[in-house]
């Protein structure tokens, strides 16, 4: 996990400027995994105020697998951040999970202003998901 | 002389700074607009030579700061036209201004089985607070549609108003579509049913009439904040015959004649609605906002933002899947639309990249989003100081933001 | 390293005025307090880079704008060691915090026959949005008397409190008299009762201790603007289990979640009770203001301010005729006198001439007055930078104005 | 009328600072002719935030007198003055009386911030008696 958030850190480096970090993300969120259709429930659905995130979480021997998708290609970017850090990890480290990679990567003022942008909400079901799946 | 509109933008500081490596393009004035130099330095003149607590101090910079309290309300009343100085209420913002008449008016004169009627055009602050009056008081609670141009229907309007309306509560402009609404007609015709009507101006004041007598409105309410002046400091003009039979909100000092654990009378117009100490530089700074605004030719500056507007609202209609929201018979100041397939935050958080700061949301009208069945829309919305560039930076944003994203999507 | 007290005049560009031709001697800190530099340059600061309306832009400048205006929230939080920061609301002041927990909370928990108690030291915005209350619940006032030291009557404090006791409103530090009030022991008892308690600190969280845990508080409201912050900002401070408890006060923009002609629903703490733009320079400010204070060390500074309090009472104490009204067991920068034979009105206007500002009549606590006997008295109140030449200056006056209306009295 | 104006102008303009304009108010109030106790009614009283007044004011033969007391040495020096001008003066001439005479010799700033000083009140009460006694 700490070798790709170095990755993560290294790529971002590169780009000169917002555009072109916005341009990663969006390519990021390009190459996450395709959501099922049928898990886009509304049970699955995290509302923030401006975009939809859906995540279907699932305990599978005591890892962590999830399918995600937004209507915001933007923050769809930002899933798959949070897919390639977490996605298949043991539910101790995805218990372990902080919000610190996106200070690092100078999202964090974008995302901690936009009330409701889901992406607290994110890591609070994905912390959940952990606990019940290591109480089990 | 009047002042050259297109010299205004000098007077604004924040419009010299680089945003993301790029000057900034600030197009969303409908939340907030930005201050002159003249604003902020009247803020900082007050707290370095007269900063007091004002009306009851007798030495000479709580003197001089009442002054120029009273001043700043006088100035208010001639900027509306209202009768009285008296009439005048000093608020933190439109949203209070409405809050107050909702509790204190609704307290006195809204009782069960009584209606109230507001728009479907109206912002969260001039609809929530009727809805939860009504709630309280077990009244009716009508909301008029607005069409697919984005007028309201005045044929319902007509048919809901009855002898049960109390209060028709409706914005002169809207901050979501630009709509401006007929509201001395909607007044008109409240009166002639006895109802009294308050006019949410926050989108209005700044851009267009503000004649409180020729509209014959009962309550007008705006924001400061929204016309050059400070942050937190807004306006409540009542019609002293209505404020004069309303109960105070709130309470405490600076509203009281006499306190007795078993009596409490208050004092008069104004201070009645003026409870504790106000933020005193927030009118003080909105009256020099207001005279810098004089500066300027009302007409020219009005022609100036239409033509602003219309050339806006071309350049929008040129760009292949963008839709503009409303297209009513009278607009103000307020681009709305979106981009076929694009989200609306993803275009916002792009524009950011290139300096270009608009609003993207429901802009806390949810009401109207409902009715056109969107999420959400981009806002791009004008000031005095807004340009031509303004406009082209913008659209450029626009065309950038749709490679970017639909580039993504083939490319994905 | 701390830094030196008597370095803090430095700090305040209005010391250094001239009024009627002598530098301003500035003894009205608790009607308000004057700004430092570091304060007035925060707020210029924000109108001239980052003004934006907050919580829903993404652009830059509302970013960097949310943020400070958040972090001015956890410093406030802080500061006054509440458990959550989204237990901080930001107001106008005191007297809007304690109207939102009269309306709000009193809505919820309070009803026919319950009781509230406050004290006959209360400013008026502590006293009379709690008798408005209970006019309209019909709930019992009652009112815990001070003896002639100045001091509550805890005896009959403790008889008043009985299981119907819904409320407990009192101040940590009368503005008046400055008697500092045993709250920690007032909420014990309290609490053991089933009641709430609502500690006005608009004159303690400067001066004395602010830790609403060690307290154990239930609502604590203060005022910015007699804390060297900006005018226009307070604070209410509430348990979260209070707050998630109380409906909504103020309605409108921000502190909605959703909103359908049919149901309104509310946003979370904190966002619940702050409708509307908020003054987001304010909370900027505020927290400028507290870091101000915070270079200096607290207990040195509580121990500065004592000690120039009772070189005050020595030096008034020498004048003949004069009285000094209380002698609380703890007190905190305030000086409360008449003169014999002088009206206090008088010596204000008198001081006024030499540059002293000090503040005369009832202090928004007719009660006290009432229970003093007394038609006002002129009241002296400290700051962080006064010092021994401003009592100095304010003896003098006394002096003089006694000399001039005497005087006048044996030649007329 | 007129004249006294000017003379009051002409006095307070050899004053070299507040001290000495107080001071010189406070000697007008002394030579205030002193109203009788008995007048001092509730009903004569204008009461003001930090100050009383009593007026008691009676309509003559066309004329306006009253006589007047303060609390404050200050307001009753101000008294002198609105007595200097206008005691024993015509109903009209009182009727056209104005507060910009305070205004001239530098008092209004500090009468009008003064909320309830009781100085518009006291105006108010002479107007109202000289109407009155226009009307008999
Ligand atoms: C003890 C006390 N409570 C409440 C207030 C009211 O504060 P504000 O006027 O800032 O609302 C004050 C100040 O005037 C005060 O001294
Ligand atoms: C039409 C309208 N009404 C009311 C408001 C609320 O104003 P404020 O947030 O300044 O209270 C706004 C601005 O947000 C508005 O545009």
């Amino acid at each position: 996990m700490d070798k790709r958030r170095a990755q993560l850190l290294e790529d971002f480096d590169l780009l000169e400027n917002w555009e072109e970090k916005y341009d990663y993300l969006i390519e990021l969120g390009f190459d996450l995994a395709e959501m099922p259709q049928v898990l886009k429930t509304e049970e699955n659905l995290v509302k923030g105020c401006q975009s939809s995130v859906w995540f279907d979480i699932r305990c599978e021997n005591g890892k962590i697998n999830f399918d995600a998708d937004s209507d915001s290609l933007i923050v769809k970017g930002i899933v798959a951040i949070v897919d390639y850090l977490y996605n298949g990890q043991s539910a101790e480290d995805v218990l372990k999970a902080d919000l610190s990679i996106f200070e690092e990567l100078g999202l964090w003022q974008h995302l901690s202003s936009q009330r409701g942008n889901g992406l607290m909400a994110m890591l609070a079901h994905l912390k959940k998901a952990a606990t019940d799946c290591l109480s089990q | 002389m009047a002042r050259d509109i297109l010299s205004a933008r000098q007077d604004f500081p924040i419009l010299d700074i680089q945003v993301n490596e790029r000057p900034l393009v600030y197009l969303d004035n409908a939340a907030t607009t930005q201050k002159p130099q003249v604003v902020i330095d009247t803020l900082r003149d007050y707290y370095t030579r007269y900063n007091a607590n004002i009306h009851r101090g007798n030495y000479a910079i709580a003197y001089e700061a009442t002054e120029a309290y009273e001043k700043a309300r006088a100035k208010v009343a001639s900027y509306i036209n209202a009768e009285h100085k008296h009439e005048i209420i000093f608020t933190r913002g439109t949203t209070e201004s409405i809050n107050l008449v909702a509790y204190s008016f609704g307290e006195r004169f809204v009782g069960e089985g009584d209606e109230i009627i507001v728009t479907q055009l109206e912002h969260h602050s001039n609809y929530v607070p009727w809805k939860l009056l009504c709630e309280r008081k077990k009244a009716k609670f009508q909301v008029v549609p607005f069409d697919e141009n984005g007028d309201l229907d005045l044929e319902v309007y007509k048919s809901l108003l009855n002898e049960k309306t109390r209060v028709v509560a409706v914005n002169h402009v809207s901050n979501s579509l630009g709509t401006i609404n007929p509201v001395k007609e909607i007044i008109q015709l409240a009166h002639d049913a006895g109802a009294v009507v308050l006019v949410d101006a926050a989108q209005a004041v700044q851009h267009i009439e503000h004649d409180v007598q020729a509209l014959d409105a009962d309550f007008y309410a705006f924001s400061g904040h929204k016309m050059y002046g400070p942050m937190g400091v807004g306006v409540l003009y009542g019609k002293e015959k209505w404020l004069d039979a309303m109960p105070p909100f709130l309470s405490g000092g600076e509203m009281i004649s006499n306190v007795t654990p078993e009596k409490i009378s208050f004092n008069v117009l104004p201070y009645k609605f003026e409870a504790g100490t106000p933020n005193v530089p927030g009118p003080i700074g909105l009256a020099a906002a207001i005279d810098y605004l004089q500066e300027f030719d009302e007409q020219e500056l009005r022609a100036y933002e239409d033509t602003l507007l219309n050339y806006g609202i071309g350049k929008l209609k040129e760009i292949p899947g963008l839709t503009l929201y409303g297209n009513p018979k009278q607009r103000s100041s307020i681009l709305p639309f979106n981009i076929e397939g694009i989200q609306h935050f993803d275009l916002g958080v792009l524009f950011d990249a290139r300096g270009v700061a608009v609003r993207t949301g429901q802009h806390c009208t949810q009401p109207i989003m409902d009715a056109l069945k969107v999420p959400g829309f981009v806002r791009a919305s004008l000031a005095l100081y807004s340009n031509r560039d303004d406009i082209d930076a913008l659209v450029e944003s626009i065309q950038r933001a749709i490679k970017m994203l639909k580039g993504a999507k083939k490319h994905g």
